[in-house]
């Protein structure tokens, strides 16, 4: 199998893939980029938090790519377990029968693409979850 | 010596749409010169001046407008705040005014966007040769279209989504109806870039940008400027009669940022800062939502429109639908939103905007709106907001010196 | 109520030169923070950021740094104005503070720009197929080197001749002898980027880059950011002794552009806009250039500085020469003028600048300077000019709360 | 001879080639470029005045170009007549021995290309006079 690496580096990959934030040791609040401080409570340190892989549709869109024959996708706002997360909505069609406001959801992960070195950038979305 | 009394003494915006043969200066010095004379003042008048043009956020637009209408040594501010630009051009003016640095100052801002494509519409990072990871998400890749979107249609798609799962009562077709009004508005707007009375199945029939916002739906990319002269209450009383009853007052101006809540880093949260805006803007004005005679506010898609609606509280909390379809935000209603047509049809040259509906309400207050008057107008409100974000408000009265 | 006793509470600087691994945001929030500590306070005191951040001031730098260090929901004003950006931004907050809005806020100013080449060194517009006249000029090629130059070097050099021709008594070895000086004074700095002690002779040996400008008489591009914290005196007279004594008064701010004047628009005049921003900072300060225990001036080539003597009045009109060969800007000197190095060697991260000179100023008046302490310093003079053009002066005291 | 236009739309060609501003009718106050209103005085409307060709180099600099091998230039501000104009001298080695400050010049033009329809373009310097 090739070497992977996560399209972001708050995706964790391995055997229960699942994204990490960082939390302010202060007031909780959580983030995903790389921090100066915290934009809550400016607080200066922050720990690591696995965040839930179940979460349910909070908002979407379906954007339809300029390019022709490019596929619509999804963009998402996902609540896991009190974490606002974002990404697409994956695995399912991209219409508003088949996405909803308030579907339940769950954490998927997939290869994006293979650089020259042999190695596989491995995104993530959220699937339905029934 | 502060002047917290603060009036719009002259104001202009220039047609919106295409403008090939003009370029940033030549529609900044138009609006200008034109506001300049509705003030019935000149360059020489001015104490400050301050400026915006987004796409030329580093060129001081402000210097170059100088240099072809008046180079009269006084202090200049280029500032920039995204959507907001034009509004904190007119802020900052106000501050000059009220920290008693001058009594006139000029607010300008300009944009060229025809033929630009869709706001924001840009493209990730191409891929390179081997993943490596940069900048704060570590990211291999552009994430835009992979991990959701950072595309003005698709966020403020989203925002509006996110107000119907809270509070229910959204659909394709209610968007397309806000859209429908606005585009009917646009018919007595000489000034709009688009003018074209479009039904609410014609919207939901054009291209589809971001669900639930088709191209109908979507602000209009397009050249314009527009200035305002502002004044201070003790410089206006000097000056004549006329001047003084065709000022405008500037009851409330507002500029917020967006404060922290949970998730305001994942979709921008352009909610609360619009509240808290308003509620300054309310509190500055002394006069409350129900005062209002008409509303320009920012619906750079559809969907904003709505929420913004309950930011503004022109109804209660999570009321937006049920005052769309009271009818109160139509020109016959009682609280008429964007009779200019919005930004929707009326267009948005992003630094011009903010100033721009600003004119909007003026017209109305002076009774110079022709046939898209709203009859007997005395308290108006426009808002604006960037991404970023920053949001500004501002309640003008009607004079009545 | 107007606030017009503003002073600065807390100031930093980050170390200028090469941050490869740091982002704008890193910079600007090192800064900021670092500003805020100095003050004692924090952004939940802060009641209005105005933030510059030239090569991307489209971005709004202000809410990116919120978004790292704390969004509070308070007004953000972006600003630009070239090399006087920074300066801009304390301008900014002073008035938000004068005109009552509210009594702190902070200022800040950064700008990546390692091995982005000289600065504006660009090149024309791509020869077309077939010649088409386009722009203000009617131009069918690009015009730099063509018909003279807009890059800065250039600018600045001729600034420099123009003087020569003048008043006489300029040559490529005084230009080089100002720059030794800044050089030698970089040793003391440990901010700043290069702190090579060079002499003129070696300065001259440097590869010509706009004559009699040297590589080593231009401003070093660099990274880096600078941050203020202002506030009123009421509010400062509730705080600390510590904050008190340490406080910096600002007895005068000003800004301004280039007046009108034949020729002005052929090669940019920066003599009359620093005379009067320098001749208005005088006056609401209630001080003579005599009474200048040091001063930052924006040295961006050793071209520059000379002229700047004169117009910031620090000798007699047509003076600069005699005053530079008397040694009066020497640190030994009457009147020490850039003891921090200079942009030629402290470097010149664009919209960091206009703070990084105040910084310096503050250090030595409260007695913070180190080794390059100026003795017994009370009042400091700052100055930064950016084309376009935008000069920003102030002046300030050494507390005596 | 080829089709001939200027570098610049202010440069008259023809067989005395001279430069024309746009000078103020209120205060005669002149402009190389068009002109949305005067710079001075604020006012709105212009005549076309013809700049003698004769002048005094007021500032020069002299200009390495960074890519190799590419030649110095000198841009200078002329003093034509109390107008001051914008032009490299040419015609003369660019060094402080042959360029000099009070310097009488005069207005030169020379060819700087020619585009596929065959048009040639003609820009303009100042050379020494002497
Ligand atoms: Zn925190
Ligand atoms: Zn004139």
């Amino acid at each position: 199998m090739a070497d992977q690496i996560p399209l972001v580096d708050y995706l964790v990959l391995g055997d229960s893939p699942h994204l990490v934030a960082n939390e302010c040791t202060n007031c909780g609040a959580r983030y995903f980029d790389r921090r100066n401080a915290c934009a809550s409570c400016s607080g200066l340190t922050f720990t690591k938090a696995d965040i839930v892989t179940d979460g349910e549709v909070r908002a979407f869109t379906i954007v339809t790519p300029w390019m022709p024959g490019t596929a619509p996708y999804v963009p998402a706002v996902i609540d896991c377990g009190g974490t606002s997360v974002r990404a697409n909505i994956v695995n399912t069609e991209p219409d508003d029968q088949h996405v909803t406001l308030g579907m339940k959801v769950r954490l998927t992960t997939f290869p994006i693409g293979t650089d020259t070195a042999g190695t596989e950038a491995v995104g993530y979305g959220f699937e339905p979850a029934n | 010596m502060a002047n917290d009394d603060i009036w719009i003494l002259g104001i202009n915006m220039t047609k919106f749409g295409k403008h090939p043969n003009e370029d940033v200066v030549d529609l900044a010095s138009e609006a200008a010169l034109a506001a300049l004379a509705d003030a019935g003042v000149t360059m020489a008048d001015m104490g400050v001046l301050a400026a915006g043009n987004l796409m030329g956020a580093a060129a001081g637009i402000g210097q170059q407008l100088q240099k072809q209408i008046g180079q009269t040594g006084i202090p200049v501010f280029n500032v920039a705040n995204a959507c907001a630009t034009g509004a904190t051009a007119i802020r900052t003016v106000i501050m000059a005014i009220k920290s008693g640095e001058c009594d006139m100052g000029l607010a300008v801002g300009v944009e060229k966007l025809s033929g630009a494509g869709m706001l924001g519409a840009g493209m990730g990072a191409a891929a390179s040769d081997e993943w490596t990871p940069s900048g704060r998400f570590g990211a291999v890749s552009g994430l835009e279209g992979k991990l959701g979107t950072d595309m003005m249609p698709g966020v403020f798609a989203q925002v509006g989504m996110e107000y119907g799962h809270k509070y229910g009562g959204t659909s394709f077709e209610l968007f397309a109806r806000i859209s429908a009004k606005n585009h009917s508005n646009s018919t007595l707007n000489p000034l709009a870039a688009i003018q074209k009375d479009m039904t609410f199945e014609q919207i939901m029939a054009e291209p589809m940008i971001a669900y639930p916002n088709t191209r109908a739906m979507c602000s209009a990319n397009s050249d314009g400027a527009a200035a305002a002269v502002l004044i201070s209450g003790e410089k206006l009383r000097t000056l004549s009669k006329e001047q003084q009853r065709r000022a405008v007052k500037v009851s409330a101006s507002v500029l917020t940022s967006d404060p922290y809540e949970e998730g305001c880093q994942i979709l921008p949260n352009v909610n609360t800062l619009t509240r808290n805006a308003a509620r300054q803007a309310y509190e500055l004005a002394g006069i409350g939502p129900e005062d209002l005679d008409l509303v320009e506010l920012h619906d750079c898609f559809a969907t904003a429109e709505l929420v913004h609606y309950d930011n503004l509280m022109l109804c209660p909390e999570g009321g937006a639908v049920d005052f769309f379809e009271s009818g109160a935000p139509f020109r016959t209603g009682s609280t008429p939103v964007n009779v200019s047509g919005g930004l929707e049809s009326k267009g948005h040259p992003i630094a011009a905007t903010g100033i721009a509906n600003i004119w909007e309400i003026c017209h109305h207050l002076r009774g110079e709106a022709g046939p898209r008057q709203i009859e007997g107008a005395k308290v108006g409100l426009a808002h604006v907001i960037g991404l970023g974000s920053a949001c500004g408000v501002h309640i003008l009265e009607k004079s009545g010196l």
